[in-house]
């Protein structure tokens, strides 16, 4: 589906990504971990077409989407959820959303996505009308989510999409993204929480220094006690 | 050293009752949680200590000192510091500006001598450069002194934010999410520093929802669901309260 | 004679209006500052003037090239001027001195093309029927260009607000790169952005011109100084705002003229707005939009 | 070389008077003042000293005291109300300031002669007098802008949540960056009349504002060498261009608009980053590639 | 080949672009014209003239530059231009300083102030609304006047205020005084005033393109035939006529230049203007050109291989020199004011003739 052939990136001179070549399969979860500074966001957004490649190739479905500029490929259905929670500030909640259609190039007034994110979050159904800027760090990550949803995506791209959100939203988020990728939703997921994203994920890879350094199935990732170490932390340990 | 001690604020955005008679005891020495479901008010509570926000109900008290209409560089001043959620950095700065800008409430050489150059102004600069070096040393980020901060991932941003608050040299430190976009191997580097911190007598809020780094690292609990406390008490007493399991927690 | 003023003050701020609202629209979306909106509307000016001076086109074509012709150099702006700064996160102060660089350049080229003469529209590009009723002198012009103004606003106001294009402006304000990761193509909304400014402006350019029988390639500068006091006046990016804004100074223009003496109008326009900042930080329509962007980066 | 120097003396004394004003533009954005009085507070200084000089046959150190000293005061009259304003709405209200100036010059004709501008002021302050005050001021300037103050400055232009957060006082830093800026311009006006035999209102109006403004924006807003550098360059640029004849103004355009968007972050300072970047590179060769 | 005694460097400067540029390029080609029948009529001899031009933009500030510049680098005998008082009065102290003679158009008295290196060809205000004065006041028997001036133009202050105290010498009241900027175009509000003032006539001191505005829009406005127009000798040009169309009918102006003029040096100063730029001369390219030929009097006066100092000895003893301007007659006064006089035309048909 989504396959990344031995991308380089480097901002200024300074690479922060070398050679990744990683491949996501048509209806599959993959998780990317690594340190910070490792190079997650900045592969995201090579895919995304945000920053250039330096070297190497993108492909969605087999075509080419490296060099595409940001919003075609957004258009042809790969959408992220940026690091951060970038959400329109000055726009309500209401209008994210509905920018998040813009995406899918939908038009009229069909409602069914809309109600799909209301179901999933329900503070954003309450708080429609207030400037996203308003709206609690989480509840701005709720909505950023949300937003990519509404554009129908077809390879969701998830850039620590836990980052902010209460343990039990965070369950709910991930049990949701599992049943989107049921029904065909194929998803790359970048997540510092390591044990929930192998947890949740059918393939997993780990980036360190803009290189990937382990592949393999989630779970035999999971089982690694390297990786363990690494980036479960001592809480593993102690428990 | 003080401690901060928040008595039944509130404040309401429109009609929305963000933080609604909250009290809470941070004693220094202690590393206080304060969790609580998104849209829950923690933030706003940073925001009202720090003097960000207008207080509508109560009061505040750094020490002895009643704080509550008290603007937000007198309570910087006052030794009161924090990290933004929302990342708040000078990014065209590098990291040891910005570092070095929390320094500010330390500069003893006056506007004058400023003004004027004097070798008060120019060894007292030379003294804060020293010390965010040896702060930036403890997050191991020395190697990455001189870039500009907003050229640096999500995970080193949010240290440069704990450095510029420690650089501060506070009396209250309050951490908003600070190990948010962290694993947690590196949160547990950090959670060294902030043990550290505690143990000078700094009285420390710490917001966040890796739970586990929380109750790992916090002795003292407050739970917040819009904007009321709805529990308080050591780690295991919060995580086994049921309405905490019900409202934050999840089964 | 009141009366009569106060007519001639709506007429003069209608005008001034639409050309703010460019400027403001401008300023609303890409926080720039154009000091070339002053030159694209003397080009629109142009534009119009040329067409009819060798094609002998009527009034509305004059109206239409103006447009197109204000619109097209404000798009070219946008190309050669704002947008590779924009590509390279150049910092919002910089825009000012590249539009400045614009500007000589535009306004050099007009001084070349007209020889620095000050040109006229035929006096029978329009006929000249005047009204009289109750005392009051009105000029069919001066119906026509109130009915032009009313109708771009309400042109423009329907487009931003009843089309997804306001959204999209606005997200795009305030992120293009997050703009570009929903599917948004910032380079087409600028595009649009720029043009419709620019076509306003050319709009006013020919209207001006006519009304007041002189294009001359200096003739945006007074209205520029103008525009500054519109928008804040109006509130930023606000259209009803630049309206009434500019209907305002229009009217406060007159009466200072007619009540006072034609030198004092700019110390009072200034003065107004210096008090006005004093006691409203905002302006006088400035909304909690314009709060948020004032006090917070 | 004396003949050349002599020959473009009157040049090199408006470059230096232009860096003056250029200071003072740089001073208030340095802060995040976005500030267009610098033209305001030059024709007040500009017109005390004048005034006192044909009219009171004043000597000219007092002329240039009292130039500085109305700089400085009304700068610190403008601060009290205007430190409420942010952005757009302060650059609006410094240009309305101007605007009310510049009225005034010509109005209140009994005092400043009107359009005429006041006229065969004696020229006491030379080559060798500008440059000692550019000297002066570029050095205290440069001296403020390393020091807490300077840093103060570039918080508060940055991020005022975070300069308040950090203990720094917003109102105050505006106040000094209003007062230095007054006083700075008001001391360029009191040197520019006494420099240049007459002082006629329109040249302190709207185009004074735009280019210096350019100056500052073209050179640089955070190093002291960006206004040195953009005074001089917007100084100098139309005389070189002066082979280009009737196209000057479009080659002078051009170049502005070129070099904005090739280095937007102005002459200087693009110049300051690319040499601080070399220095990283090479600190970074010394200790290798960083991990976390 | 001519020795270096034999050539003389003229700098000749003027507004070129900028906002005066309409009065500048016209001056301008006036004296390249009057310089270059110098060379080629023989009138200096074996000297011959090299023009260097110049643009001072209508800047002050390059004009300093330039006088600088000219007096040291280029090493002129003398300087012609600028155009605007503005410049000249920044541009006479530098003359002054570095001793070059300074012969500008401007009619400020203050670039006389400046020293004995400066001089100016355009007399002041006082004289040349002397005529029209008298003639608006007596032939025309004028009562009420309102006037309308370019407030940012010092020479357009000095001719309304020169206007002002003669017209009040003459019993005539002044009802208002309204200040306008050669920027503006919108006159609406000011000719509602004017058409609902009790007046006789209305004067107006602008640029000939503004000021046209000026009275189109104010018979536009309401202000009726009845209601005169009187102007300066800007508007003695056709522009005048075409920018304001019928309106221009009936307006009376006081001319320092009148193109139609018969006389023989008029004549033939037209049909080689004519020639050389294709256009007929305005009133600043017959201010350019008598200004030239004052200049080159001068230079000629000052005898074989003049230089700086007698030049300007020989400039400040011109007296009753011939002249294409106001009755053909150029003189000074001791104090360098020159006097040329005037006459008053007025619009009939479409076109210029003397006032009866
Ligand atoms: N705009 C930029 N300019 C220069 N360098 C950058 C830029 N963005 C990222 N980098 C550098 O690229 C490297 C990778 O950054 P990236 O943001 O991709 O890391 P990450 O894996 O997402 O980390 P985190 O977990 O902290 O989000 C880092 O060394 C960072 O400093
Ligand atoms: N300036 C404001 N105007 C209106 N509503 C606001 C404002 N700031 C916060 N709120 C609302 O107040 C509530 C509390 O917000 P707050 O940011 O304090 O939550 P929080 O506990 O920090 O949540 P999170 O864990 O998601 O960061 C939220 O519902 C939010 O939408
Ligand atoms: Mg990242
Ligand atoms: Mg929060």
């Amino acid at each position: 589906m989504l396959t990344i052939q031995n991308a380089s990136v480097s901002y200024n001179g300074i690479r922060a990504l070398r050679g990744v070549t990683l491949s996501v399969a048509q209806g599959e979860i993959f998780a990317l971990i690594g340190p910070n500074g490792a190079g997650k966001s900045t592969l995201l957004h090579a895919a995304s077409g945000i920053v250039p490649l330096a070297e190497g190739e993108i492909r969605l479905e087999g075509e080419t989407i490296s060099g595409r500029p940001a919003h075609k490929v957004a258009r042809a259905g790969l959408i992220q959820v940026p690091e951060g929670r970038r959400v329109i500030a000055p726009l309500t909640v209401a209008e994210n959303l509905e920018l998040g259609r813009q995406a899918a190039g939908i038009r009229g007034t069909s409602s069914a996505d809309l109600d799909q994110v209301h179901a999933l979050f329900p503070i954003l159904a309450e708080r429609r009308d207030q400037p996203a800027g308003l709206l609690s760090g989480g509840q701005q990550q709720m909505l950023a989510i949300g937003r990519a949803l509404m554009g129908r995506p077809r390879v969701l791209l998830l850039d620590e999409p836990s980052l902010g959100l209460a343990p039990v939203i965070i369950r709910e988020v991930f049990d949701a993204l599992v049943r989107l990728n049921r029904d065909g939703l194929t998803i790359l997921l970048v997540e510092q929480n390591a044990k929930l994203a192998l947890e949740t994920a059918h393939n997993a890879a780990i980036l360190e220094q803009g290189r990937i350094v382990h592949k393999g199935a989630a779970a035999a990732l999971a089982g690694d006690p390297v990786v363990a170490d690494h980036y479960f932390g001592r809480a593993k340990a102690d428990a | 050293m003080k401690a901060l001690t928040l008595d039944n604020i509130a404040r309401s955005f429109g009609g929305l009752p963000a933080v609604d008679g909250v009290s809470l005891q941070a004693p220094p020495g202690r590393i206080t949680g304060l969790i609580g479901p998104n849209g829950a008010g923690k933030t706003t509570v940073v925001n009202l200590i720090t003097g960000l926000l207008k207080v509508g109900g109560g009061r505040i008290l750094v020490g002895d000192d009643d704080m509550t209409e008290a603007d937000a560089p007198t309570l910087a001043r006052a030794g009161v510091a924090r990290t933004f959620q929302n990342i708040r950095l000078i990014g065209d700065a590098t990291v040891l500006d910005n570092v070095v800008a929390g320094f500010h409430r330390h500069e003893k050489a006056g506007t004058l001598a400023n003004m004027l150059g004097l070798p008060s102004a120019h060894h007292e600069r030379r003294e804060f450069e020293r010390k965010a070096h040896a702060l930036l040393d403890r997050f191991g980020m020395t190697a990455l002194a001189r870039h500009p901060a907003g050229s640096l991932s999500y995970g080193h941003q949010r240290r440069i934010e704990m450095m510029r608050a420690l650089a501060m040299e506070p009396s209250v430190l309050l951490l908003d999410e600070p190990v948010a976009g962290m694993n947690d191997a590196e949160a547990y580097s950090l959670a060294d520093i902030f043990r550290d911190v505690a143990r000078q007598g700094v009285a420390i809020l710490l917001i966040e929802h890796n739970m586990r780094f929380v109750m790992s690292l916090c002795e003292h609990i407050y739970v917040l669901a819009f904007g009321r406390l709805i529990a308080e008490g050591t780690p295991d007493e919060v995580a086994g309260n049921p309405r905490v399991i019900e409202a934050y927690l999840g089964s | 004679m009141l009366m009569q003023q106060l007519l001639n003050g709506v007429v003069v701020g209608s005008v001034y209006g639409l050309f703010a609202l460019g400027f403001t629209l401008i300023f609303g979306v890409n926080h720039i500052m154009n000091m070339a909106h002053g030159t694209v509307f003397m080009w629109g000016a142009f534009a119009g003037l040329y067409a009819v001076m060798l094609f002998d086109v009527p009034f509305p074509v004059a109206v239409l090239i103006g447009a197109l012709g204000g619109g097209t150099v404000s798009v070219v702006l946008d190309w050669v001027a704002f947008r590779p700064l924009r590509k390279r996160g150049a910092p919002e102060f910089s825009s000012i001195v590249s539009s400045i660089g614009a500007s000589l350049i535009l306004l050099s080229l007009a001084q070349q093309l007209t020889a620095t003469r000050v040109m006229r529209f035929p006096f029978d590009i329009f006929p000249i029927v005047v009204f009289s009723f109750f005392g009051l002198r009105i000029q069919l012009l001066q119906l026509v260009i109130i009915g032009i103004v009313v109708l771009m606003v309400i042109g423009l106001l329907y487009y931003l607000y009843r089309t997804s294009f306001g959204r999209q402006i606005r997200s795009v304000a305030f992120s293009e790169s997050t703009s570009k990761l929903l599917g948004i193509n910032p380079f087409a909304i600028n595009f649009q952005v720029f043009f419709i400014s620019g076509a306003l402006a050319g709009i006013a350019g020919v209207l001006i011109g006519i009304v007041f029988n002189s294009v001359h390639f200096m003739m945006g500068e007074p209205l520029l100084l103008r525009a500054f006091v519109v928008i804040i006046l109006g509130g930023l990016g606000s259209i009803p705002g630049a309206l009434i804004a500019g209907l305002l100074i229009g009217i406060i223009q007159t009466l200072t003229v007619a009540y006072l003496s034609a030198g004092l109008a700019d110390a009072i326009v200034f003065s107004a707005l210096f008090l006005v900042l004093l006691v409203r930080p905002t302006g006088l329509f400035g909304g909690t939009a314009a709060v948020a962007r004032v006090t917070r980066r | 070389m004396i003949g050349f120097l002599n020959s473009y003396a009157p040049l090199l004394e408006l470059a230096l008077f232009n860096a003056l004003l250029a200071f003072s533009q740089y001073v208030v954005l340095r802060a995040g003042v976005f500030s267009l009085g610098t033209a305001a507070f030059a024709a007040l200084g500009a017109y005390a000293a004048a005034i006192l000089a044909t009219k009171l046959a004043m000597p000219t150190w007092l002329g240039l005291v009292a130039a500085f000293g109305i700089g400085t005061l009304a700068g610190a009259l403008v601060a009290i109300p205007l430190a409420r304003l942010r952005g757009v709405f302060q650059a609006l209200a410094t240009l309305a300031l101007v605007q009310i100036v510049l009225s005034i010059t010509l109005n209140w004709v009994d005092l400043t002669e009107g359009a005429l501008g006041i006229n065969s002021i004696p020229k006491t302050v030379g080559l060798v007098g500008m440059l000692v005050a550019v000297v002066v001021v570029g050095y205290f300037l440069a001296v403020i802008g390393s020091s807490s103050i300077g840093r103060a400055f570039d918080i508060i232009r940055e991020d005022e949540t975070v300069a308040v957060s950090l203990g720094i006082s917003v109102p105050k830093h505006h106040m000094i960056a209003f007062i230095l800026s007054g006083a700075i311009a008001g001391l360029a006006g009191g040197l520019h009349a006494y420099n240049s035999y007459s002082i006629t209102p329109n040249e302190y109006g709207f185009n004074m504002l735009v280019i210096v403004l350019a100056m500052v924006v073209l050179g640089g807003r955070v190093s002291i060498w960006g206004p040195l550098v953009g005074a001089v360059i917007l100084t100098v640029l139309p005389e070189l261009l002066r082979g280009f004849q009737e196209y000057r103004m479009v080659v002078q355009g051009a170049l502005l608009m070129v070099s904005i968007v090739f280095l937007p972050r102005g002459v200087a300072d693009t110049a300051l980053a690319a040499l601080r970047r070399r220095r990283i590179a090479t600190a970074k060769a010394k200790t290798g590639t960083v991990t976390a | 080949a001519p020795s270096l005694a034999e050539t003389a460097r003229i700098g000749v400067m003027n507004a070129l672009t900028g906002p005066y540029a309409f009065g500048g390029v016209p001056i301008q080609n006036g004296m390249k014209l009057a310089l270059e029948q110098a060379n080629s009529s023989g009138a200096l001899g074996d000297l011959k003239l090299e023009v260097i031009e110049a643009d001072s933009a209508g800047d002050k500030a390059q004009t300093i530059t330039l006088v600088s510049k000219f007096a040291q680098s280029d090493n002129v005998l003398m300087i012609l231009g600028p155009t605007t008082s503005l410049e000249a009065t920044g541009g006479a102290p530098v003359a002054n300083d570095q001793k070059v003679p300074l012969f500008a158009i401007g009619s400020s008295t203050a670039i006389l102030d400046a020293g004995p290196y400066s001089y100016k060809v355009q007399q002041v205000g006082m004289d040349i609304m002397g005529h029209l004065s008298k003639y608006a006041a007596g032939k025309l028997g004028v009562k009420k006047v309102s006037l309308v001036f370019d407030r940012a133009n010092d020479g357009f202050v000095g001719q309304k205020d020169a206007f002002k105290k003669l017209l009040i010498e003459q019993g005539v009241e002044i009802v208002s005084e309204e200040g306008i900027l050669s920027s503006d175009t919108d006159f609406l509000a000011l000719a509602t005033k004017l058409a609902s003032q009790d007046i006789n006539a209305f004067f107006v001191a602008a640029p000939a393109e503004v000021g046209s505005n000026v009275l189109l829009q104010a018979r536009q406005g309401g202000v009726p035939p009845e209601v005169l127009f009187l102007g300066p000798s800007t508007f003695g040009s056709e522009s005048f006529i075409t920018t304001a169309g019928t309106a221009s009918e009936g307006a009376y102006v006081v001319a320092d230049y009148f193109v139609g003029d018969p006389t023989p040096i008029n004549q033939d100063f037209v049909k080689a203007y004519t020639e050389a730029y294709g256009a007929s001369p305005d009133n600043w390219a017959a201010m350019g050109y008598a200004l030239a030929s004052l200049a080159v009097q001068a230079i000629k006066d000052a005898g074989p291989s003049p230089d700086r100092d007698k030049v300007k000895d020989a400039l400040g003893k011109l007296r009753d020199q011939p002249t294409v301007l106001g009755t053909h007659v150029w003189t000074m006064d001791d104090k360098r004011n020159p006097n040329y006089g005037a006459a008053v035309i007025t619009v009939k048909d479409g076109k210029f003739e003397l006032a009866p």
